[in-house]
């Protein structure tokens, strides 16, 4: 199943996007990756999550609503991890998750589900796949020609990002 | 004449063509059938570790290196004011950076960093020591560095993957100025700050007191040369999403003639999100 | 008896000298504020990176000129009776004490008049990657050869350094020629024959 | 036995440093003069070394012999009460600006040879002692002392080979602070007169530790 992946700036202009499709596609035939008529919307749907992240990304535990058990909604609960938000919207059975930095950059992705029922999220193979591309970006980052919020056209950091896609997203 | 949707993404064709990289005005690309097996083009940042080496320089070097800027600037600037905004861009870039490498490194177990690299796998660490010699080509090891550079793909390089969980983001203003008092303060000059005060007229005003600016102790009358930390600071806070404004002022007391005071004033609507949010 | 400081080796001299009496601070402080100069530097003179090597070049020998009274005042070694002594004294000495670091010395001359370093660990150029455009032109560590060129003169050797090679301009080491053209013998302060 | 003045001389024989440290000693000479003094010092120190007497110049020729190692005198311009790692209890932060962007206690550990080989290094008259230390690079630090030599310790004059070496100890720590405070002042221009109020501090105490 497919994913529409963004890394957005600071003012909302996206730095880097990226499609991922599943390797296997069903029974061999050429993985498909969004419908077309879907493939426009992908930059709409994310923007449109935009308004939740910023909201959440100020939340003390902004991803504990999701199923993870009521002890974990106590307000003194302050050391998680909240970097990573979690499934923060769906779009007719497309679920969103987000994940913030540091320095307030915003990773937002799209996950394609089966045509009929709405996707499944893993959160610990999103995560790990957020937190491994949060590095990639603080690498790019760090170096001194990078300036913010410029798009990241190197193609160590496409190959890099796909290569995590494949580890995580689409076994 | 067939109704052709202009497809946003070029990627139709299946052949697979070394990766090119994002390219934002033609958009996202759909990663390609058989990508799987190819390797990821050769760099030198991606495939470094960001883990704290704790190398150092002489003081010496720095001070020189950091006088010759300011005059630099200093000539190129028309006014004072000119030369602290252009001192306070340099500081700027480094703020915006570190906000990201100390959040990342702090997220690593401590274990982890202590262990380093080299004992927490040290059968492939071998490995690496011999590649990397020969991949310098010269063949020596190099004996004085006690590190030696990874430059090949070996996976040791991410530190994300160690992290279960991340630190959390900073979310109120306080934990944010003790993450500058403290940690950052340690990282660039060796200690922490030797104060963070609120102030007592206006409350979105904060101060972190140094009692001898590392930077600028050779330097007399150097607080305009501070301007290069206060850039850091506001680099760093308004990374986080702090905006704020920073200027130095001197505040000589008793024998610390150089004391220098971090004046930080924040933008009035970060003042009303941390009592929405965080209010008592 | 001898005098001791001739008896202990430039080496344990440089290291000594590094570990006990020298201050220090984070290398990543340094490695990040030449990365903010350099790529300021290739804004303001709008990526014509001939003159950035040429601007780095001028801050490294200002730099230089000064930077050579404080490896005098905290080592007080004696003058180098040649160009072999003098390698050893920057590749031992001056680069350990202000860099922690020891270049290798290579690829001598046959009239032992010029030399190269080889830099293995460059703290200057950590975290760095040089844009497609850089490649070809840029010197990022250009201000090295400025600072020895401009200690080397303060103490009457006129030389001319250069980068041979730089790994990040995909090379496979950084290299860094010393040549001597001539000794400022007018220059000497009397005194010291 | 008191220092009265101090003397900063570039390679080109200009004064770029000069502070008397006794209030009522110099109402005569006006800065233009001590300019003039500081050139006059400058052309004597060259013509000095040719003007060595025959015996010296004869061992000269096989001067391996004269040594002209300096001894490290401890703590000599250092405060009082530095015995040993006693460490005022001030923050980190403050203890490390002690001593600028060198370590430790003191500026030096060890003995140095002195590059000053042919020049005058000493100039003894009834009314002061006047000592030079002389760097690789050309510039050169004067002080004068009044009658007998720096060190309380050692008061009588007679050793003269002592007191040389007590003010090469001295000298060279001027030279490590004028290293730190003139040479990173970025508003320092070479060869020009010092106007930085550090480096007048710095010294001013290290005299005032001498003593």
């Amino acid at each position: 199943m497919p994913q529409y992946f963004a890394i957005i700036g600071k003012k909302d202009n996206p730095i880097y996007e990226a499609e991922f499709t599943s390797q296997q596609g069903q029974q061999g035939q050429l993985q498909q990756g969004f419908q077309q008529n879907l493939k426009e919307l992908n930059a709409f749907i994310l923007h449109a999550s935009l308004d939740i992240v910023e909201d959440l990304q100020w939340q003390v535990n902004p991803n504990a609503q999701h199923g993870k058990g009521g002890f974990l909604r106590s307000k003194n609960v302050t050391n998680i991890d909240n970097c990573y938000l979690g499934k923060v919207d769906h779009f007719y059975g497309l679920a969103i998750t987000a994940y913030v930095t540091y320095g307030g950059m915003k990773l937002v992705m799209i996950h394609g589900g089966p045509p009929n029922g709405n996707t499944q999220i893993d959160d610990n193979m999103v995560k790990s796949f957020y937190q491994e591309v949060h590095e990639l970006y603080v690498k790019t980052l760090m170096n001194p020609f990078y300036r913010l919020n410029e798009p990241i056209p190197s193609p160590a950091f496409d190959s890099r990002v796909r290569a995590l896609a494949r580890k995580y997203l689409n076994r | 004449m067939s109704q052709k949707i202009i497809l946003p993404s070029t990627s139709d064709d299946g052949v697979y063509t070394q990766s090119d990289g994002y390219e934002y005005t033609i958009g996202p690309k759909q990663s390609l059938p058989n990508e799987a097996n190819a390797i990821p083009t050769p760099s030198r940042i991606y495939s470094e570790s960001l883990i704290y080496r704790k190398q150092e320089v002489s003081l010496s070097a720095m001070a020189f290196l950091f006088q010759e800027m300011i005059a630099t600037i200093h000539r190129a600037s028309s006014s004072a004011q000119d030369f602290e905004t252009r001192l306070n861009g340099y500081g700027y870039g480094i703020g915006t950076r570190l906000v990201e490498l100390l959040n990342l490194r702090n997220s690593i177990p401590p274990n982890y960093s202590k262990s380093s690299t080299f004992l927490s796998n040290s059968s492939s660490t071998s490995v690496n020591e011999s590649h990397g010699s020969s991949g310098t080509g010269t063949g020596t090891l190099s004996s004085a560095s006690d590190h030696s550079h990874h430059y090949h793909e070996n996976g040791t390089e991410s530190l994300a993957a160690v992290i279960s969980n991340m630190k959390p983001r900073d979310l109120k203003i306080l934990d944010i100025l003790q993450f500058v008092h403290g940690t950052m303060w340690t990282y660039l000059f060796g200690c922490a700050s030797d104060d963070l005060v609120k102030s007592s007229e206006r409350d979105n005003e904060y101060m972190i007191v140094d009692n001898l600016p590392v930077l600028t102790q050779f330097i007399p009358a150097g607080r305009s040369c501070d301007y290069f930390t206060c850039g850091i600071i506001q680099g760093f806070l308004d990374s986080a999403e702090f905006p704020c404004r920073v200027s130095a002022h001197s505040m000589p007391q008793g024998e610390l003639d150089q004391r220098t005071v971090y004046l930080i004033q924040f933008d009035k609507h970060v003042l009303e999100r941390d009592n929405l949010r965080f209010g008592s | 008896m001898s005098t001791p400081t001739q008896s202990k080796s430039l080496k344990t001299i440089g290291e000594d000298t590094w570990k006990n009496k020298t201050e220090k601070v984070n290398a990543e402080l340094f490695t990040l504020t030449y990365g903010a100069i350099v790529s300021q530097l290739c804004a303001d003179y709008d990526r014509d990176f001939q003159k950035v090597n040429n601007h780095l070049f001028s801050m490294g020998y200002n730099i230089g000129v000064r930077l050579i009274e404080d490896f005098l005042a905290r080592t007080a070694l004696p003058r180098c009776e040649n160009m072999v002594k003098t390698s050893e004294m920057i590749s031992k000495c001056a680069f350990k004490i202000f860099l922690n670091m020891t270049p290798q010395v290579t690829n001598w001359s046959t009239e032992k008049d010029a030399f190269s370093l080889m830099l293995e660990e460059n703290p200057l150029s950590d975290f760095v990657e040089l844009p497609v455009d850089a490649m070809k032109q840029l010197w990022y560590s250009n201000v090295l050869c400025g600072v020895l060129k401009g200690a080397l003169e303060m103490v009457q050797l006129d030389c001319d350094v250069w980068f041979i090679s730089d790994i990040l301009k995909g090379d496979s080491q950084t290299e860094l020629r010393i040549k001597l053209n001539k000794v400022l013998k007018d220059e000497v302060p009397i005194g010291e024959d | 036995m008191t220092v009265r003045m101090l003397l900063v001389i570039n390679k080109s024989g200009g004064l770029i440093y000069h502070r008397s440290f006794e209030a009522d000693v110099d109402e005569g000479l006006n800065s233009n003069d001590y300019l003039i003094l500081a050139s006059i010092l400058h052309g004597s120190f060259a013509i000095a070394t040719q003007l060595t007497p025959k015996a010296l110049q004869l061992s000269q020729s096989s001067s391996r012999n004269i040594d002209y190692t300096v001894p490290y005198i401890p703590y000599v311009g250092m405060p009082r009460g530095r015995t040993g790692n006693e460490r005022t209890k001030s923050t980190a932060s403050t203890s490390q600006g002690k001593l600028g962007s060198f370590k430790g206690d003191d500026f030096f550990k060890e003995p140095f040879q002195s590059w000053n080989r042919s020049g005058v290094r000493q100039l003894c008259t009834d009314e002061f002692t006047m000592y030079i230390y002389q760097t690789m690079t050309g510039l050169k630090f004067v002080v004068v002392t009044s009658q007998g030599t720096l060190s309380p310790a050692n008061p009588s004059s007679s050793n003269n080979i002592f007191n040389i070496h007590v003010a090469d100890n001295f000298l060279r720590k001027i030279y490590c602070l004028y290293s730190d405070y003139v040479m990173k002042d970025p508003f320092y221009s070479l060869e020009m007169p010092i106007k930085s109020t550090l480096f007048d501090k710095q010294v001013k105490q290290m005299v005032d530790n001498l003593v």
